[in-house]
């Protein structure tokens, strides 16, 4: 089980900001593979990559990135803060 | 040194002088603040939204490097999220060194580390609706300049 | 845009509020404050000697050329003469623009030209003696960077 | 006649701020020169020339420059603001 959590419009086109994911994806790109399949929503949020940043266990890390031992992945647009 | 993320809005002169008042020893003291502008008088609020925990995480660490590269007294972070009004401050930067040339580097530094590494993200409220501020190929380009 | 010459202390902090009350539209306010140290704990004084109307002239020059370089809605610039006590600020000048690098880019203008081109000239009084401050190389030389 | 005004260590080892000149010096070099041979302390003031700066008519300039017109002469070490 893995913790996934979504920011910004990422959150908003999911539909909601956490939920949990029974998941034996063995990369962030296969959790996203996964997710997309299963409804429009998680398709179009993930649609285009390059738009997105992941985050695991609160660092930035890459969609090639291992999911061994991860207990939270975040998925947001690139960040806009000061 | 000193790291605040919260939604209630702050007085950039004061903090400037509790910032100066610890930061004894430095001759420089350089501070940027950031403020929700409306330059077509559109906007009626900004929202931030953030990633509690990583946002406290990643500000130290931009923190730590800039301390590692400069040489600092002190410096000090604030960042507002939540609902903000048009003008109204949303986050301030302070650093306090010997050497002014290092106080400057080290605020923009921070900037520019905060600009795009630091998990907030900006929506403005408008009267027509609302959006998210994409982010600008500038900020990204202008960590570049900080790679050793 | 306000330059101010004055022998009396100042709050950088008060001055920092009322600077970014007046710099509407502005997104960025970057301030820089100079204080004096006393590294070896050895200062009892600092007097700081001036040319009168030229002073003023000189800083109102320099600003109107960062006025000119760099997008700012705002500036401004004190400058103490006279006898100052140790951590007493010096000088501060702010800026503001709607865009960071710009409100830094003319603040780190600003205090280069500050350092080397206005007449203003420190003397340390310590217990043991009077000396006055020698101009520096690197304060010179910083001011090679913002050649066109 | 000009005005000539010394500032910081120039004023100190001159031993005044300020003082009325007669002149009919065509350059701020000559008017160091006609200085330097009245007494000791300008000797010692203008003795490393390169140490020094210049304002005429509260303008930087410089010693090879013309003193045709100008009211105000300032001799003070390279400036220590900010």
């Amino acid at each position: 089980m893995i913790d996934v959590l979504y920011f910004a419009w990422v959150r908003e086109r999911i539909g909601l900001p956490k939920e949990r994911v029974e998941t034996s994806a063995s990369t962030v790109a296969d959790l996203v593979a996964e997710l997309s399949a299963r409804e429009e929503r998680y398709a179009a949020a993930f649609a285009d990559i390059s738009a997105l940043r992941v985050a695991l266990d609160q660092e930035l890390s890459s969609f090639d990135a291992p999911l061994a031992g991860v207990r939270e992945v975040a998925f947001f647009p690139p960040m806009t803060g000061g | 040194m000193s790291v605040r993320v919260q939604p209630e809005p702050f007085d950039a002169g004061a903090e400037l002088t509790a910032f100066s008042a610890i930061a004894s020893g430095a001759g420089a003291i350089v501070s940027f603040t950031g403020v929700v502008r409306d330059t077509e008088a559109r906007l009626s609020a900004m929202e931030i939204e953030h990633y509690p925990g990583m946002t406290e995480s990643a500000i130290a660490k931009i923190v730590a490097e800039a301390r590692d590269r400069w040489s600092l007294t002190e410096a000090m972070v604030i960042h507002r999220h939540g609902r903000l009004a048009v003008a109204e401050p949303i986050m301030m930067v302070a650093t306090a060194s010997p050497h002014r040339a290092d106080a400057f580097a080290a605020a923009e530094f921070l900037m520019d580390y905060l600009k795009s590494r630091a998990p907030f993200w900006k929506k403005e409220i408008a009267a027509d609706g609302a959006s998210w501020v994409a982010a600008k190929d500038e900020d990204e380009d202008a960590l570049a300049r900080w790679q050793p």
